[in-house]
């Protein structure tokens, strides 16, 4: 199972800011390994994000995102607020954690 | 410019003024390097580590089915808070000067029942010893911002010092390197990486005080251990056997160098 | 051979007060250590230079003036000319090896090239904004010293054995250690010293 | 000290479980602008966003290092004000020029930033398109070799 993200969100001015980070390796598929073999590509391509059930963000990545992928973004919102996040990558492994907005 | 004599006087003068001059002109990269750092500092990976090794310290475990959480790290069982800035410090238990990550595998050896030897043979960030990870990961968070403060009071503490001092400057293998290669000077880098003097306190405050760190380049959360068995490897010595005496007696000498400064890890390293 | 050691150890702490902290820390050493890939643990054994280097009060300047003066001697003494007479290679090939830091590491392959590592502690070619500082510049090298035989053959022996000319220098020494090969070597020089590499405009 | 962003935290897992029950569509789950993301060039990948020629605006502001000291882990974002809807990463000596895209609904400021792979020293583009319009920002980030090498 996939290990959990850490979600950070801080309200202030009527602007929600929220951080992720996302336990992924973001294999890019062009890595070998020890033995000269191709490392198949595994990586986090979808991140959705909700506020009170609405969504507020929708990123969609590529293999060129960085291991243990950061995202940063902002919405209009309220202290209290219930934001949740949810990835899937691409061999459809998912992962959803919540936090509230302080 | 200076004609060639074959002077050495001469040489030397002209490296040195060269080397003032580049000096100034290569601070621009390092101001540059430094934005860079300030940018990715919110954000650190070794966040996942931390929440992962809390986890792992309260969980049941092991032959015996025990948690980590009678485990005394040095300032009593269970507690966790500060405990890294006082580490490393003898053990009457063990009899032995231990680390965070030896204290750690001892406490898995006779809380939870597992193989201290297992681990010992073990690699980094796989199998047991990835837990051993998280869970440093967990408890030298806790210790952030604190003062460190490690005792050389007790005799093995004390010879644990001079040991390690010995071999920080202990130069071997095919190029010639010891630690103090690099590491007992100011003002040096390899490439665009500072490298801290951990001779002195200021340098071994920053150099000890932020490590364990999350590895940008590898994407990886490293250890001292690790950190010190990479050194090894760069040093090209043959391997540091995990949590040896050697290891231990390095981080000793760093880290009581090191007192009065503030602990900074989990850091974020390239 | 025993005898020897016995008198060695009867005589010893009288005069180093330290010298049971020398045995814990053989042991220490000892235990520490394994052999991985490449790296085995006959690399802890220590030459001449390397046990005078590692003296803290040598690298603070207050080691014994006659044994580094013999140290140097003998390590110059290793040094071998160009089989060809040969010096210079070619530049592009040499700025290869100074960029790469890889080689004699357990995790390197034996039967794969080593590189330099010149950019870790040199500034070379300018173009190259990442480079340390433990070591001194070398941007212009040759049009600062000029290209004549003498700076020709001060440079060839500096990167085969640095030892020659400073005990406790800090750089490896590529030649006496076959860290680098002849044609490695010969192409690191015409980084430095060809009127026409980047490292003289 | 980190307890008040623990204590922020609540883990809520098993979406597969949720998702199979139909309680989030795979749908949603699974947009992903394949081909955008296969497309070799910046120009393949202008073309399948429908971009065309982007056009370059000093409205938007690009976040990101002039150098980074390893190229595994770049901070690239971006801030406009422009009324952003889409908003693409880029990356000219990337292997797939495509690094990310995100969608701005209604309500969400016109920011983002993450981090990215860089192979080499690159020009990154920042794409965003605002009121059906696509504007464009470049900045090169410079990726140096760094540490012992080995």
């Amino acid at each position: 199972m996939a290990d959990p993200m850490r979600v950070r969100a801080t309200e202030n001015g009527g602007v929600v800011d929220v951080k992720i980070l996302m336990k992924h390796d973001m294999e890019t598929g062009q890595r070998k390994d020890a033995s000269g073999k191709a490392i198949p590509a595994w990586f986090i391509n979808t991140v959705t994000a909700k506020a009170n059930g609405k969504d507020v963000f929708k990123g969609e990545l590529g293999p060129a995102v960085s291991k243990d992928p950061f995202l940063n973004f902002k919405y209009k919102g309220a202290k209290g607020d219930k934001i949740s996040i949810t990835w899937t990558d691409n061999k459809g492994e998912k992962r959803t954690d919540e936090a509230n907005a302080t | 410019m200076i004609k060639y004599h074959a002077n050495k006087a001469l040489i030397a003068i002209s490296l040195f003024l060269l080397h003032a001059t580049v000096a100034q002109a290569q601070q621009a990269p390092t101001a540059e390097i430094e934005k860079y750092r300030a940018m990715i500092a919110d954000g650190n990976p070794s966040d996942l580590y931390e929440m992962a090794g809390e986890e792992l310290w309260k969980k049941k475990m092991g032959p015996k089915n025990a948690s980590l959480e009678k485990c005394d790290l040095g300032m009593g069982p269970g507690i966790i808070k500060g405990v890294y800035a006082v580490l490393p410090k003898y053990f009457k238990d063990t009899d032995r000067v231990e680390d965070l990550e030896s204290r750690v595998v001892s406490c898995m050896e006779s809380l939870q029942g597992f193989s201290a030897k297992d681990i010992i043979n073990g690699s980094f960030g796989k199998g047991k010893r990835k837990d051993v990870e998280a869970v440093v990961a967990y408890v030298v968070a806790n210790s952030k911002g604190m003062t460190i403060n490690v005792s050389v009071s007790h005799p093995k503490e004390k010879e644990m010092y001079e040991l390690g001092k010995k071999s920080f400057f202990y130069q071997a293998g095919p190029m010639d390197f010891s630690c103090a290669s690099c590491h007992a000077d100011p003002g040096k880098r390899i490439r665009l990486q500072d490298l801290p003097n951990l001779t002195e306190q200021k340098g071994a405050a920053l150099g000890w005080g932020a490590w364990p760190a999350y590895r940008v380049s590898s994407g990886t959360f490293w250890t001292m251990q690790y950190r010190l068995n990479d050194c090894y490897r760069q040093q090209r010595f043959p391997e540091p056997i995990y949590i040896s005496d050697d290891t231990i007696a390095v981080s000793m000498y760093m880290a009581v160098n090191a007192n009065g400064g503030k602990m900074a890890a989990p850091g974020l390293k390239r | 051979m025993k005898k020897n050691y016995l008198i060695v150890f009867l005589i010893l702490p009288l005069f180093v007060g330290c010298s049971i902290t020398d045995q814990k820390f053989d042991k220490m050493m000892k235990n520490s250590f394994q052999s991985k890939g490449i790296a085995s643990v006959d690399r802890l054994n220590q030459d001449d230079a390397q046990k005078y280097c590692s003296d803290p009060a040598t690298l603070a300047g207050k080691g014994d003036p006659n044994r580094a003066e013999v140290i140097q001697k003998a390590n110059m003494a290793t040094i071998k000319q160009p089989a060809s007479g040969k010096y210079m290679g070619d530049w592009k090939s040499g700025e290869r090896v100074a960029q790469s830091g890889r080689g004699a590491t357990w995790t390197d392959k034996p039967e794969a090239a080593n590189g330099g590592g010149c950019y870790n502690c040199h500034q070379i070619n300018k173009s190259e904004v990442s480079y340390g500082n433990l070591g001194p510049s070398l941007w212009n090298y040759g049009k600062l010293r000029g290209y004549g035989q003498e700076v020709v053959t001060y440079t060839w022996n500096r990167i085969n054995n640095s030892k020659a000319y400073n005990a406790c220098s800090n750089m490896p020494r590529y030649g006496h250690f076959n860290l680098l090969t002849e044609k490695q070597m010969q192409d690191v020089m015409a980084l430095l010293l060809d009127p026409n590499s980047p490292v003289n405009q | 000290m980190d307890h008040k962003r623990r204590d922020v935290l609540k883990y809520s897992v098993i979406f597969g479980l949720m998702a199979s029950a139909g309680l989030i569509t795979t749908a949603q789950a699974q947009e992903w602008n394949k081909a955008a993301f296969e497309g070799k060039s910046l120009d393949d990948v202008f073309k399948v966003l429908g971009a065309g020629k982007p056009e370059t605006s000093s409205a938007i502001t690009m976040i990101a290092p002039d150098i980074a000291e390893n190229g595994a882990v770049v901070p690239i974002g971006m801030n406009t004000t422009l009324k952003a809807q889409q908003i693409a990463i880029l990356v000219d000596k990337n292997p797939s020029a495509l690094a990310a895209q995100f969608f701005i609904p209604a309500g969400s400021e016109p920011f983002v930033t993450t981090r990215i792979k860089m192979g080499q020293t690159s020009n990154v583009y920042a794409l965003v398109k605002a009121d059906n319009k696509w504007n464009v920002a470049v900045k090169e980030v410079k990726v140096t070799l760094g540490g012992c090498g080995g």
